[in-house]
């Protein structure tokens, strides 16, 4: 209860530290996308079920809240109606999820993983065939401000039109709370509970009473409708879906959410939806090669924390907590400061490669130091900290085997 | 006269060519302990395997207190009354002991697929749950992963979770497989006492946990029962002796002195 | 022929095997007996680099721990683990084949030998191993290991689960590869067996070795008997 | 007629290059239980090596030398990646080759630049082989008519005539007790991936003049190639090839037809002017693939030639 | 930040029309230098920013959010139509939730003709012809070529592709309506790889020509398949010129493959902008193509300086009906729908020009008859504009 309730006072307090536009967009992505990962990890992290084609169900769901908001009358009520729409979107996933789950959770493993990426793949190009449902590469888009003026309310004026970003940052914080809550809550449930039961042993869990096919289709149709709620939420953020929502590269980016944050954990595709969402979004603008340090984030973490960010987190408050935590953690400070030096270097060659291959002629100037691509110097500047932080990392390692 | 609790009818079961049980007839009445022994690929895990709906026999009929449920998926068959354990352990491992045991006791209380209420919120699901955990004796390592567990603690949890949804016919495959005499002995009073009033079926190859637990015994040979009968009956069977006890008989004979 | 000088080994913090010694010669057949969850199966995979060693583990003299376990196979060692690891997806035969290290040396046994030592394996010769009998399988890892030709076998508790009948055969086929000449380290918990066909036993206690003598003293020693076996 | 022979001329070779490409991850994924959501990425791989060594010494030096390195690097990646990975799983390790993809993409359009780079088909292939109705047939196409069917015979031997295969699927299951009856585990794996993706830098190879050679390619190749593996069955390098003809045909007739849907079933009362009337079978191809993916996992999960399921 | 004008370009950088984008973002950034160099607009520095749009509507959408946020009040696209309407209406919305800080959107090359017509809006101008212009300067010259006797059409799936089928089909059967239109395909956008089955369809209806507006992949696959299959029809196209297609196309497209464009490198031009494309392409490494990137980046300016602000609202007002000389030739962008009028040339890939493109040696020059006025190039327009007071 009581991260929930943290969670909550965060969510609060936010707007009262007056962010900038920049962040309530940034805030607002990262609420859909911490429902659409935890939706997720209902199916990857609980179930064991991998799916290509997640974003088949948000998209569906959205789909479904667009047109819906284009219904809605503009009125006061019209605009209780878009703040209710991640109800629609929520039907629209359930339902995406009762009719495609039904063929595809007969099979669980890689055949589920393989059925999720052709069924991924087919919506989508389904999708651009329906114009008048999907409207084609255009998509779908419509107007979340059903009214414009403030209205009196007890007495009182409200000014609450869903058409400022400070408004939809109300909406996403409630829909995002709401849905976490929902979701944590399924977990303790018996359903919630036999899922991850079929995860482990789905043999043993038909002996005791369940179906675990039964089991995997109920929690592939709730899993879609959060998903869905993930996507009412976006259909009202964006204003807007096309039909490669619905395609494998939003569900290839759920997936790393969900994994990077840390996928036996319920806080972990949080995390991870944080974290990811703010790469995308601000990382994009600082440098051009995001794209390339997002794979290294990624590798790094499958390779050396298979538990993603939650586990990191996870580990060091156990490392604080045990025995020799002074050691412990010095020679983790050792191995961090030694791997940001060898970041370092590596930062300086990926920033001076990509404006040397862009070829607009400008310079990568980290702290005003000018370093073109023609000089000697740079290319020290880089190798020298990458070969000096990967000896020391070995060397921090050697020493604590011993 | 009531039906029996389990009646096995001309059963058969074929793996492509290879017949595997040949024609099993077997009844077992309510409150009955029978013990199936029989040499290795006798076809006793299978046996099993086709009373407990993990395969759908080629032929013949399983009856549970007179009604069909031979065909019927496994989780059918469980909650009309039957459980069963497994020769290799089968538990759920990234669980812990208490949760195993839980998952154990949700269906038999009418728990079904509700995604609506907590797990926490039946006072009848959690007492069941502690009940049994003490009635094994793993209530002390209640919050451990099962992953973790030692062997024989595995082995106990496996009985547990079988025992755990009330059923009233309980089948053993090799309960005891791989544990110590001591702990051999545990898991038979345990057994003994964890199926009183219920049938049981026992598959073992340890004879001191067979001819200790038994009321009666069948011999299953390639397929076919070859002998059934009171454990005195049984050993001194020469069919048996020559197909599956060899020189143990002799052992036992001893022993039994 | 095997030197095991203070070997050591851990499952994460615990402290498994605590300073084992033992030695096998060429030719033995040494028992290792011990309660459960003392740590015979991991002295056996510690050997075989299965579990990281920490300690000297020698071989025909050469230094074998720290070594992958397949250069510790191809230096004459097998293997049998208690799990019957078995390649489920292939035939019996495949999985036979699969023990033959080296297509160019054929060893002192064929498959179809093995196949004629148990008529059972000859019946399912082509059927998927995956589902054999739990006896089956343990028969048809002992054979697949005796396929790499090895001059010393490890067997972690090769009669566990089977019929007395097939206990006794197992037996035999243990006797039958010591007359061979192939070395036997036997993880057993049947005293019977192991006591028969043992010329050495080691007893282990938490971790360490407690007692090693002939199957003779051994049986004479019932105060090792009472508080080291239960029996 | 011109129509048929042509499509069945343009689906073969279409075919052939999807053949090449998923031979390798057939290969990997049957051997080594691996994803590689890579593969298309070293496929990217050597079409870029070919370009580049082949603007040196000439398109056939490049086209040994090309796919040798694409092969090096991929048992590198298995050496320093995969294998740190492989103990957690196949979706770890299918995650790696996830976000190797990202990285390889990315580091082509530092290297190579965003453009497509001018890879071209060598000056002796590029004549016509024959012209039929007045449409000319490249020789290059009956080069790699060629390429592909060696590469056929050639695996199908590396596979069944060698004990590799068995080990390397035994040791999918069992690792340990594989490395216990004296074989080399790590050895063989790398060797694989690094075949696997060797194969699929020759397919870049012959593949990136004939298509385009540029950092969108991986991408646009990357799900047909798992569609041709599943499909075919799994360790099936027959079914590959079948699956890969099957698509390649289905696409370029489909593209071939002129009908829509009212032509098809407006007997049954379906509208001409309405929507799905209107749907026209040849916007229907690029998504044939992925319906024969999801049917034949439903109705036959094995695939076409799988001797078994997933 | 009020002595910088800065210009959102929101475009594809990554993903299949990279290419595109990036050639666009060179463009504008080598106009910026020059507009820079000559002391900025109104005394402010140009800087054009890339925003990474994907080639995406949404993700296009969020970008825009994104640069608003960041204070931006300049957007630029081009590369898809379905983008730029995406964006319009973003910015139109945008504009009426937030009336003190509008944003104005310049479209580069994004030519649904919708976005002049019943979809117009005060927040756009387009420096490009749109499709229907275009399409009229590709019939008027069929209607010179007797021996044209029927075409096929094909384009990408989108509003674009079908703009330019829709021009097509009405504007021949209004020239030439002896032309029998043997073929009329979309395909998916951006995703077919290999074309050789849609070259088999067109050779086997034995059309005379075909008409095409693909663009980026799609057309350099396009014309790539035609020349290995030997079709000998020409291709009259939007942008056979640029994007990599002439690479693709190599000897066999000589003397078939034409373009309407408003610019070729054979053009005749003075000494000083010949120079200006010389050091454009030493220093970028790339042809000179998008001339209407720099006449925007320049009426821009012009605006600005007109207004005495840079404000949105009044540089847009300025903008209304502004004349200007390009490098090329007058150019006037309409008051009523804020589409640009420019000279449109069609002009033909040829082997024995003095400009070529791409590194090969071959390059465009204008068809005779082939230049169309920019007065001839007005189309009828359904634009009824909201305007701030
Ligand atoms: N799915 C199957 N396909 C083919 N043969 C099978 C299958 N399952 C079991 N068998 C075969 O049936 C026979 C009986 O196997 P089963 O596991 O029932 O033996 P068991 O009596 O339990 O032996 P053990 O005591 O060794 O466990 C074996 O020979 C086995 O190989
Ligand atoms: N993977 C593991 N992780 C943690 N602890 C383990 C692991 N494997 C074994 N242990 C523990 O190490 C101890 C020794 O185990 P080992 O398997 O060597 O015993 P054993 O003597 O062979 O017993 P058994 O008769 O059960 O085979 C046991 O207490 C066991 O619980
Ligand atoms: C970049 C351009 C070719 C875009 C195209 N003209 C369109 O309107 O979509
Ligand atoms: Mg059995
Ligand atoms: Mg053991």
């Amino acid at each position: 209860m009581l991260p929930f309730l943290v969670f909550a006072a965060v969510l609060v307090t936010i707007p009262a530290l007056g962010p900038s536009r920049t962040w309530y967009t940034l805030l607002n992505s990262m609420g859909i996308n911490i429902v659409f990962a935890l939706s997720y990890n209902m199916l990857l992290g609980r179930a064991g079920l991998l799916s290509f084609g997640h974003a088949v169900y948000f998209g569906l769901g959205g789909y479904l809240a667009m047109h819906a908001m284009n219904w809605i009358p503009e009125s006061v009520l019209g605009v209780a109606g878009v703040f209710a729409l991640p109800v629609i979107g929520f039907a629209g996933g359930a339902l995406a999820g009762a009719v495609i789950g039904w063929p595809s959770c007969r099979r669980a493993g890689i055949p589920f993983a393989m059925i999720s990426l052709g069924i991924a793949e087919l919506v989508a190009s389904a999708a651009f065939i329906f114009v008048s449902v999907f409207g084609g590469e255009e998509g779908i888009s419509g107007d979340r401000m059903k009214w414009f003026d403030p209205v009196t309310l007890f007495g009182h004026e409200v000014e609450f039109t869903m058409g400022p970003i400070s408004d939809v940052y109300w909406f996403i914080a409630f829909w995002t709370f709401v849905a976490s809550v929902l979701m944590y809550a399924f977990t303790r449930t018996p359903l919630g509970r036999m899922s991850e039961a079929v995860r482990d042993n789905p043999e043993r869990a038909a002996f005791v009473g369940y179906n675990p096919q039964q089991v995997r289709y109920l929690v592939f149709i709730a899993s879609g409708g959060f998903a869905g709620v993930g996507g009412g939420m976006a259909a009202v953020n964006f204003e807007i879906f096309t039909p490669e929502n619905l395609s494998l590269l939003p569900s290839g980016f759920v997936l790393l959410m969900a994994y990077i944050g840390g996928i036996r954990y319920f806080a972990g595709p949080i995390l991870g939806a944080i974290v990811l969402t703010f790469m995308q979004s601000s990382f994009s603008g600082y440098s051009e090669a995001w794209l390339l340090y997002l794979g290294l984030l990624f590798i790094t973490i499958v390779m050396f924390a298979p538990n993603g960010l939650a586990g990191i987190v996870v580990a060091l408050v156990n490392g604080v907590r045990m025995p020799g935590a002074a050691a412990r953690l010095a020679r983790w400070s050792q191995m961090t400061l030694a791997a940001l030096i060898a970041l370092a270097g590596l930062v300086v060659v990926i920033e001076v490669a990509v404006r040397w291959s862009n070829g607009y002629g400008d310079t990568f100037e980290p702290f005003g130091i000018a370093l073109p691509h023609g000089s000697p110097l740079t290319w020290l500047v880089a190798l020298v900290p990458i070969g000096a932080g990967l000896a020391l990392m070995r060397l921090i390692a050697r020493r604590s085997d011993a | 006269m009531t039906a029996p609790a389990l009646e096995i009818v001309d059963l058969r079961k074929n793996f492509g060519p290879a017949e595997i049980i040949r024609g099993v007839n077997l009844s077992i009445e309510p409150g009955e302990r029978h013990a199936i022994i029989g040499p290795n690929g006798a076809g006793k895990s299978t046996l099993f395997n086709l009373v407990s709906g993990m395969f759908k026999p080629t032929s013949g009929e399983v009856r549970l207190n007179g009604e069909r449920i031979s065909g019927l998926p496994a989780y059918a068959v469980n909650r009309k009354g039957l459980s069963r354990s497994f020769q290799v352990s089968s538990v759920f491992t990234n669980m812990t002991v208490r949760e195993n045991v839980r998952c154990g006791v949700l269906w038999s209380m009418g728990q079904k697929y509700a995604f609506w209420k907590s797990i926490r919120s039946s006072k009848a699901v959690q007492d069941k749950t502690a009940a049994i955990l003490a009635q094994v004796g793993l209530t002390e390592k209640a919050n451990l992963p099962a992953a973790l567990l030692p062997y024989a603690d595995q082995r106990t949890l496996e009985i547990a979770i079988t025992i755990a949804g009330g059923a009233d016919v309980i089948m053993l495959d090799e309960p005891t497989a791989g544990m110590s005499h001591s702990e051999t002995e545990r898991a038979v009073a345990l057994i003994a006492q964890a199926t009183r009033g219920k049938t049981l079926l026992i598959v073992e190859h340890d004879m001191g946990v067979v001819f200790g637990l038994a009321d009666r015994i069948s011999v299953l040979c390639y397929g076919e029962i070859i002998a059934t009968g009171r454990p005195d009956e049984i050993r001194g069977d020469p069919k048996v002796r020559e197909a599956y006890l060899g020189d143990e008989a002799a052992t036992l004979a001893e022993a039994a002195h | 022929m095997l030197a095991v000088r203070n070997l050591n080994a851990y499952y994460g913090k615990s402290h498994v095997l605590q300073g084992v010694d033992l030695d096998v010669f060429p030719g033995e057949v040494v028992a290792l007996l011990g309660r459960n969850g003392v740590g015979r199966s991991t002295t056996v995979k510690a050997i075989m680099g299965e579990v990281a060693p920490v300690g000297e583990v020698r071989f025909k003299g050469e230094l074998i721990s720290g070594r992958p376990s397949h250069e510790i196979a191809r230096a004459g060692l097998g293997y049998v683990p208690e799990n019957r690891d078995i390649f489920p997806m292939m035939t019996v035969r495949q999985n036979l084949l699969l023990g033959i290290k080296d297509m160019r040396r054929p060893g002192r046994w064929s498959v179809e030998q093995m196949l004629d030592m148990f008529p059972n394996l000859r019946n399912r010769a082509d059927t998927a191993a995956g589902v054999l009998s739990g006896g089956e399988k343990q028969m048809l890892t002992i054979c697949r290991t005796l396929m790499g030709d090895p001059d010393l076998i490890m067997i972690d508790e090769p009669t566990e689960g089977l019929a007395p009948k097939i206990v006794a055969q197992v037996g035999e086929l243990i006797a039958e590869i010591a007359r061979a000449g192939v070395a036997i380290l036997l993880v057993e918990q049947k005293l019977s067996i192991a006591l028969k066909i043992a010329a050495r036993v080691y007893v282990m206690g938490h971790g360490e070795i407690v007692y090693t003598g002939t199957p003779a003293e051994f049986a004479t020693r019932q105060d090792i008997r009472r508080e080291w076996l239960e029996v | 007629m011109e129509t048929i022979v042509f499509s069945l001329l343009n689906g073969v070779t279409y075919g052939l290059l999807l053949f090449m490409l998923s031979s390798g991850l057939t290969l990997i994924f049957s051997m080594m239980g691996v994803l590689n959501f890579a593969h298309a990425s070293f496929y990217m791989l050597g079409a870029y090596f070919a370009y580049t060594i082949g603007a040196a010494t000439g398109f056939w030096v490049a086209l040994f030398l090309a796919p040798i390195l694409v092969g090096l690097l991929g048992a590198a990646v298995e050496r320093w990646g995969l294998r740190q990975v492989h103990t957690n799983g196949h979706v770890a390790e299918l995650l790696f080759t996830f976000g190797l993809a990202y990285l390889v993409e990315e580091i082509v359009k530092i290297v190579w630049g965003k453009l497509a780079v001018p890879y071209k088909v060598p000056h002796l292939l590029d004549f016509s082989a024959f012209t039929l109705w007045g449409t000319s047939y490249p020789a290059y196409r009956v080069f790699m008519l060629a390429v592909s069917i060696t590469m056929l015979i050639a695996l199908f031997v590396l596979l069944k005539k060698t004990r590799a295969g068995l080990i390397i699927q035994a040791a999918l299951t069992h690792p340990a007790m594989v490395g216990h009856l004296g074989h080399n585990v790590p050895k063989i794996f790398m060797t694989v991936f690094g075949i696997g993706c060797g194969l699929a830098g020759l397919a870049g190879v012959i593949g990136g003049n004939y298509l385009v050679t540029d950092p969108a390619m991986a991408y646009a190749m990357g799900p047909i190639v798992f569609v041709v593996v599943v499909i075919g069955g799994m360790g099936s390098l027959a079914g590959a090839f079948v699956a890969s003809l099957l698509i390649g045909l289905l696409q370029t007739f489909a593209v071939a037809v002129d009908a829509t849907f009212y032509d098809m079933f407006g007997w049954a009362g379906l509208g001409q002017m309405t929507e799905v009337g209107r749907i026209s079978i040849s916007s229907l191809a690029p998504m044939l693939p992925f319906l024969l993916l999801v049917l034949i996992l439903m109705i036959r999960p094995r695939g076409l030639m799988g001797d078994r399921e997933f | 930040q009020d002595d910088t004008f800065r210009i959102a370009y929101i475009e594809g950088l990554s993903g299949p029309f990279a290419n595109v984008g990036d050639q666009g973002l060179k463009h504008f950034t080598a106009a910026a230098n020059k507009i820079n160099a000559e002391g900025g607009i109104n005394g402010a520095k140009v800087v054009v920013e890339p925003f990474d749009g994907q080639t995406n509507p949404r993700e296009s959408l969020v970008q825009l959010q994104r640069a608003i946020d960041e204070g931006f009040q300049f957007v630029t696209q081009g590369n898809g139509s379905s983008i730029a309407s995406a964006l319009i209406e973003g910015v139109e919305k945008h504009n009426k939730r937030n009336p003190d800080e509008p944003v104005l959107f310049l479209n580069y090359a994004a030519v649904d003709p919708a976005f002049t017509n019943d979809r117009c809006s005060f927040w756009h101008f387009r420096f490009d012809a749109d499709a229907d212009m275009k399409m009229n300067a590709i019939t008027d010259w069929l209607e010179s070529q007797p021996d044209i006797k029927s075409v096929y059409i094909i384009g990408q799936d989108y509003s674009f592709g079908k703009a330019v089928a829709d021009a097509a089909v009405s504007q021949i059967k209004e020239k030439r309506p002896d032309i029998e239109i043997v073929g009329n395909e979309l395909h998916p956008l951006g995703k077919v790889k290999d074309f050789t089955p849609y070259i088999q369809k067109i050779m086997s209806s034995g059309a005379d020509a075909v008409i095409t507006g693909n663009w980026g992949a799609d057309m350099q696959l396009l014309i790539k398949s035609a020349s290995e299959a030997g079709l000998e029809a020409p291709f009259l196209t939007y942008y056979g010129g640029g994007l990599g297609a002439v690479t693709a196309m190599g000897q066999s497209a000589v003397g078939r493959v034409m373009q309407v464009s408003e610019f070729h490198e054979n053009l005749d031009a003075s000494e000083e902008q010949l120079e200006a494309i010389k050091d454009f392409e030493d220093e970028f490494g790339l042809d000179y193509y998008y001339l209407r990137i720099f006449t925007l980046m320049d009426m821009l300016k012009a605006a600005a300086e007109k207004a005495g602000s840079n404000e949105p609202t009044e540089v847009a007002m300025a903008l209304e009906g502004m004349e200007a000389d390009s490098p090329y030739g007058h150019v006037t962008m309409r008051a009523d729908n804020h589409q640009l009028l420019q000279d449109l040339y069609i002009s033909i890939l040829s082997d024995d020009v003095p400009g070529t493109v791409e590194g090969t040696p071959f390059g465009f020059k204008t068809v005779e008859n082939g230049m169309i006025d920019a007065a001839a190039t007005k189309t009828e327009t359904t634009c009824k504009m909201d305007r701030p007071n």
